[in-house]
């Protein structure tokens, strides 16, 4: 692993913590490998001094940007906030809110993924209600504000 | 003072895995067996597959760095297995970008090596063209009986995936080594992605029929990355995954037939019928991964100190205890007080694993994850025997509450353990773990008290 | 000497409570006794402290403290548009029946004069602790933006956040976010993170990060667990 | 627009209100969403409908059925005027002849509809009542809430008395039929003005006589145990991290790690020994009574020492009798500074030096023969491979293998932390730093019928009434309310602005598990 060429490439990066290093690489097999997403590819993003994940999760689906942390370190809302306005990509409808995923990597490997989004963003409706008013749902369902 | 309640913990629906054994160690002191970590990048990696084995099936130490838990990771992607089911064929299939990215990785590493880009086209072009399925079939049932897994000549064994109880016998039957042993449970489990050839570096010269097999395997010496095994180790088995190292991973790369690529837009493509204008294409794989074992630190240094039967190395040097006390307490802040918390939770007969999923230290199960739900999600305190102390993490009521509702969502109990330290004990005696024997441990479980009739009312959602 | 309790707020008129509600998008909590048992809250209607603040500096409510009588201690809300005060008529035409009495839920007569000019409730009075305290005004700050964004706000300890916020009415949705309002530069542990978040997965609430500061512009950030990943 | 004031109810009315039903609960799941349809707004008007009754509904009762009492502002109690009703059973007590409810539960059955409260011979409104009857310090608003939440839901719920408690100590010596007929003491007694339970002795002997015969209180009325009032303290206030956990320099008396191997030191397991109740670490072989160590600290100015032993000096070394005392003076004492790199260099160093005493097994041997033999037994046990970065050193693994016959010898031999109980340590606590209090005894709804105010047994759980901004209590102070609790579990009552939800913290020991 430790002579997987990601991995080399991503030591070469101008990224201090090596232990977030390893755990974009976590993150970086876990997507690739684990999950078999497309186009998995890692961006040193030197400002938050963090490698950032950039992937497809089907072939035809957008890119979304992947911030992996190791477990152990602490974040403010503030640098939430910058992390989110620094690693996001640029959308095609201005409309749409920053967004990143924060991938959480354990010692042991595990990584649990959360969504951070700008704004006040409305959960997902119950499963368990019918499918006509899940549809309908769907379409009401917006972002209330930035 | 009333006790908590002990609640049984939930077996789970379905077991397909029989118990081994609670430790990688065998009592009485026959067979005892050291196993080998190395740190990379302050994480502790298990390769040797048979240490993997050992440490997963005797006590569920670590996880497989691209499986959720067991290592049991497959190259084949899964929906191409779903899409490609018809085709009567059981090998892994890949997308074609993915075979590309493991000739990519391939080519860097032969170009590290110091080969001209004229050469690396060279061998990997050689390496990586088309193979007939037909002789496959056969080369993998004379190979190895590991890889007759996938590409024995068994009509049925498209079954595999869906059929778990056939798939067994057809395994056992061929390949009744220990290494099966997790394959044979991953099928049990469920997992129809599973690839038995998790393990294979390769070394050696592959002593394959075709010539040109072995002329690129004499140059590709150094470039399929990982060995599985250690030379140094000493397990009576290597050999067997030696030979099982000359076996190169064969691969069903789906790939668009000739022409079509111009006349398709991608959106169409991505829906058409697949069988029309996609094929599947054998291939070597220059580029294996192979999973590995992580150790979450506590679980490291347990078996290290715990039970003796690990050595970590750093680079050359494997580590003291002392030292790895040392080094895990500054990587992990804390390490002291969740490692005690999970020493003991090992030495009841417990088996502890990362908390991450409910924002605690520890899930406790019973005998281990396959069988059980972890009853407990358990956060560690240390405190001096004031039974007063600064926390890591200090809890309001409201933090705890909503703490609490995770846990009981999640089916389990919030447990606190206190670490109780006397207060005569000093910073230098806390440098090594000895000084548990005066540690003290005090178990509490947070639980809402929740009054027969207002439950309905003050449940929302 | 000092009684922390101050600075309860309480509401006793039914049609104030009413208005609260439908006309303000401010809850409370029904706190009293039913006449029998299993037969709901009553009056009084306690608030929050930012509920009762917001209400205040909007001009929709006067914060009263009761008559001296004792140490009476909790500030009263009367709505605005009333300072004439109550028309108690009902009592003085109409004798009550023998057999039957009423127990009074509000005081009679007319409420007490209100303060003028209306307290500075940024900072702390006796009967106005809270003001100036760091949690409440960055709390406040968030309740009033969010409140200002036509959501309805309620309480949040019971889910470990500090408000729980509604897309409509209480009475009628369920919340769509539990708010938490750390303190500026406050580091969050992720294991914390994580514990609040998942719960919101859960039971189907966004966990809301909230910061406005005080001369700046607010800012939120909605995290939630991937259950897909 | 209704008056937010009080409205006074015509005949009319009054009447109505007395035939009214409970309105039915809003029917219908929660939406999630506004989407501004008429079927949403028309369950939104009928829910407030509902609950608009309700607000609007006031409190009606039959003149006959009320009790009227008055205020005692004085006393801080309320008294009856006309006979008490059927919740005699459970609240009240009785002072002087008279019978008299406590301000909570005064309050509490107003807002029920049971008593009629006067003040200065004025009908109190419940506005009123929440002003004058919850200013005191004993009964805080939070307070009232919680004791009106519990009677709501049927429980019979008093104040807590610590003296009412037998102590474990007293609990131990099988105390219990002298601390029932105390506790009786007590109950005779009218509220005492604190709740200290040793100033309360002094009190017992004023009150008795003049209560005796005439009462027949249960244990509710031992007055003020309440109610440190509490607010959103500031979250800064955790507890502080003891003076004595961390400090490097604070060193053990017996430089127990130098290296040398005294056979007359005794194994370090002298320091955890101190509690008698400290399992695992077996009792000191040495009476230190009698072994008498010559004093040479800097603080003994005397320090004559006697002519040792010639037998133990090798010949050519003269051993004589030395009074040092005149070398004190001279001789400087003082610490040795260093400076902050050699405090580095020494702190670097120490990392990787180890004792030989830091082994468990070598501080088990109390002479050298034991230890020789602990070698030597050593040296033998290497019939499985051992390797040397893991066995020969200092700290060893704590599984021997060939020891370790089953399972459940194998935990054993790992098992090196003392489990605790939430009592260890817990009588020489003192005084609570967090405030920590008992506030309720409550007792479960379903014994209601059996219920004995003037003996109301065991309480089925104890109330501490805290807020929700709060930190959890400390291990100590968890550990300080148990204790005081006895054998009834304690639940924390968390109020949040009116909304009320409850947590224990219990006692547990996760069994061991050996059937694999």
């Amino acid at each position: 692993m430790a002579t997987h060429p990601t991995f080399t490439e991503m030591m070469s990066l101008d990224i201090s913590d090596g232990a977030q290093i390893y755990a974009a690489f976590v993150v970086y097999l876990d997507l690739l490998e684990g999950r078999n997403w497309y186009e998995v590819k890692h961006v040193g993003v030197a400002e938050l001094q963090l490698v950032c994940l950039h992937a497809r999760e089907r072939e035809q689906d957008s890119l979304q940007v992947m911030v992996p942390v190791p477990v152990h370190i602490s974040l403010s809302h503030e640098r939430i906030r910058e992390i989110m306005k620094k690693a996001s990509l640029p959308q095609d409808d201005p409309n749409t809110p920053l967004s990143v995923t924060l991938a959480i990597v354990e010692s042991d490997s595990t990584v649990v993924y959360y969504k951070m989004t700008d704004g006040f963003v409305i959960p997902d409706p119950p499963d368990d209600t019918e499918d006509v008013d899940n549809k309908q749902w769907r379409k009401k369902r917006k972002k209330l504000f930035k | 003072m009333a006790e908590a309640v002990f609640h049984p913990p939930r077996r789970k629906r379905r077991v397909f895995e029989s118990y081994e054994s609670p430790f990688p160690v065998d009592v009485g002191g026959k067979d005892f067996r050291i196993c080998q970590a190395e740190i990379i990048s302050n994480n502790v990696i298990v390769r040797n597959p048979e240490d993997i084995e050992q440490l997963y099936n005797k006590g569920y130490f670590g996880k497989g760095i691209l499986s959720r838990s067991r290592p049991v990771y497959s190259i084949s992607d899964p929906s191409l297995v779903t899409k490609w089911q018809g085709a009567n064929i059981n090998m892994p299939i890949i997308a074609s970008k993915k075979y590309q990215c493991h000739v990519q990785w391939a080519k860097s590493i032969l170009q590290e090596q110091g080969f001209d880009d004229c050469s690396v086209t060279k061998i990997l072009e050689n390496y990586t063209k088309p193979l007939e399925l037909p002789f496959l079939e056969e080369d993998g049932a004379e190979q190895t009986g590991n890889s007759c897994n996938r590409m024995g000549p068994n009509t049925e064994n498209t079954e595999l995936s869906r059929q778990s109880s056939t798939a067994i016998g057809n395994v056992v039957a061929l390949s009744p080594e220990n290494q099966n042993e997790g394959y044979k449970k991953a099928c049990l489990e469920g997992d129809p992605a599973f690839d038995p050839v998790a393990i294979h570096g390769s070394k050696e010269q592959e002593e394959g029929d075709l010539k040109e097999v072995a002329e690129v395997s004499c140059q590709k010496h150094g470039f399929l990355m990982h060995c599985g095994c250690k030379e140094s180790t000493e397990q009576g088995s290597c050999e067997m995954i030696k030979s099982k190292e000359c076996a190169p991973e064969y691969v069903l790369v789906q790939e668009e037939e000739e022409g079509s690529l111009c006349l398709e837009d991608a959106a169409a493509h991505a829906q058409e019928n697949v069988v029309k204008k996609e094929k599947l294409v054998c291939r070597r794989n220059p580029f294996r991964i192979f999973e590995y074992l992580q150790l979450s630190l506590e679980e490291a240094f347990f078996l290290v100190y715990a039970l003796g039967c690990l050595s970590i190395y750093y680079g050359e040097e494997p580590l003291t205890i002392l030292k790895l006390w040392e080094v895990f307490s500054e990587v992990k802040p804390n390490f002291k007080t969740t490692y005690m918390a999970y020493h003991y939770f090992r030495s009841k007969g417990w088996v502890p694993k990362v908390g991450l999923k409910y924002g605690t230290d520890l899930l406790l199960y019973r005998k281990g994850p396959p069988f059980y739900h972890a009853s407990y999600s358990v956060i560690a305190e240390l405190v001096d025997d004031n039974f007063e102390g600064s926390l890591r993490r200090p809890l309001s009521w409201k933090s705890l509450s909503g703490l609490n509702r995770t846990t009981v969502n999640a089916s389990k109990e919030l447990m606190l353990c206190y670490l109780i330290r006397p207060s005569d004990m000093t910073e230098r005696e806390m440098s090594t773990p000895e000084c548990m024997k005066r540690i003290k441990v005090q178990e509490l479980i947070v639980s809402r008290w929740v009054a027969s009739r207002e439950r309905s009312e003050q449940d929302e959602l | 000497m000092g009684d922390p309790e101050r600075g309860r707020v309480l509401v006793w008129g039914a049609g104030a409570a009413r208005a609260l509600r439908e006309r303000y998008r401010v809850s409370g909590v029904l706190v009293g006794a039913p006449p029998r048992r299993g037969r709901g809250r009553r009056l009084p209607l306690q608030l929050l402290p930012e509920e009762a603040r917001l209400l205040a500096e909007s001009g929709a409510a006067l914060l009263l403290h009761p008559p001296e009588r004792g140490e009476g201690p909790e500030a009263a809300l009367a709505e605005v548009g009333q300072s004439c005060g109550p028309t108690p008529t009902c009592s003085s035409t109409a004798p009550p029946p023998a057999l039957l009495v009423q127990l009074p839920t509000a005081r009679e007569g007319p409420p007490p004069p209100a303060p003028h000019p209306p307290p500075d409730l940024s900072r702390p009075t006796p009967h106005w602790p809270h003001g100036g305290r760091p949690g409440h005004e960055r709390r406040y700050r968030v309740y009033r933006d969010l409140w200002g964004r036509g959501l309805h706000l309620t309480a949040g300890g019971k889910f470990g956040g500090d408000f729980l916020v509604y897309p409509g009415p209480p009475e009628r949705f369920h919340a769509a976010a539990v708010a938490l309002c750390p303190p500026p530069g406050a580091a969050l542990a992720l294991g914390a993170l994580v514990a609040a978040a998942r719960l919101g997965t859960h039971v189907r609430k966004t966990l809301l990060l909230c910061a406005a500061p005080a001369g700046g512009a607010p800012a939120y950030t909605s995290l939630q667990w991937r259950g897909d990943l | 627009m209704e008056p937010g004031g009080s409205r006074r109810l015509s005949a009319a009315e009054l009447l109505a209100a007395r035939g009214r039903k409970a309105p039915q609960r809003p029917r219908g799941q929660k939406d999630f969403i506004p989407d501004g349809s008429a079927e949403q707004a028309e369950k939104l008007r009928l829910c407030r409908e509902e609950q608009w009754q309700l607000l609007s509904e006031e409190r009606v009762e039959r003149l006959g059925s009320l009790v009227k009492a008055e205020w005692k502002p004085g006393q801080g109690i309320v008294e009856l005027q006309s006979p008490a009703g059927k919740f005699w059973h459970t609240m009240g007590f009785t002072e002087r002849g008279k019978q008299c409810l406590l301000p909570e539960e005064a309050l509490y059955l107003l807002e029920c509809g049971s008593v009629q409260l006067f003040y200065r011979d004025l009908p109190l409104s419940i506005q009123e009542a929440y002003e004058i009857l919850l200013c005191q310090e004993t009964m805080s608003l939070p307070h009232y809430q919680v004791f009106s939440h519990l009677k709501q839901l049927g429980y019979v719920v008093l104040r807590f008395d610590p003296s009412t408690v037998p102590s474990p100590y007293e609990r131990q010596l099988n105390l219990e039929s002298h601390c029932q007929s105390s506790g009786k003491h007590h109950r005779k007694r009218r509220r005492s003005s604190s709740p200290r339970s040793h100033e309360k002795k002094h009190k017992v002997s004023e009150d008795l006589p003049e209560t005796e015969g005439t009462s027949e209180k249960a244990g509710d009325d031992s007055g003020d145990t309440s109610c440190l009032p509490m607010d959103e303290e500031p979250l800064s206030e955790q507890p502080k991290e003891s003076k004595a956990g961390s400090g490097e320099g604070e060193s053990n008396p017996v430089p127990f790690d130098t290296g040398q191997k005294d056979s007359l030191r005794p194994s370090r397991s002298w320091a955890g020994d101190h509690k008698e109740n400290s399992t695992g670490t077996h009792a000191s072989r040495w009476d230190f009574t009698t072994i008498i160590l010559p004093n040479v600290a800097a603080d003994q100015p005397c320090t004559h020492l006697p002519s040792p032993d010639n037998g133990l000096l090798p010949e050519n070394v003269p051993g004589r009798e030395v009074d040092a005392a005149c070398w004190c003076a001279r001789i400087n004492q003082k610490q040795e500074k260093l400076s902050r790199k050699e405090r580095e260099q020494r702190e670097r160093e120490s990392r990787y030096k180890s004792s030989v005493n830091a082994d468990w097994e070598v501080r088990h041997c109390s002479s050298w023969q034991e230890y020789k033999a602990l070698l030597k037994l050593r040296s033998q046990q290497r019939v499985w491979k051992r390797p040397p970065h893991l066995w020969d050193q200092v700290v060893t693994p704590l599984l021997r293998p060939d020891e370790a016959t089953s399972s459940a010898a194998l935990l054993q031999q790992i098992s090196v932390l003392q489990p605790s109980h939430i009592l260890d340590g817990a009588s020489g606590l003192q005084e609570d730093p967090e405030g920590m209090k008992i506030d309720f005894n409550v007792y479960q709804a379903d014994a209601v019928a059996k219920f004995k105010k003037t003996n109301p047994g065991k309480p089925y759980v104890r109330m501490c009434v805290r807020s929700f901004d709060e930190q959890i209590p400390s291990l100590r102070a968890l550990k300080q309310v148990t204790y005081q609790s006895g054998d009834v579990p304690v639940v924390f009552a968390l109020v949040d602005h009116g909304e009320i939800a409850f947590y224990s913290l219990k006692e547990f020991k996760l069994p061991v598990d050996v059937n694999h």
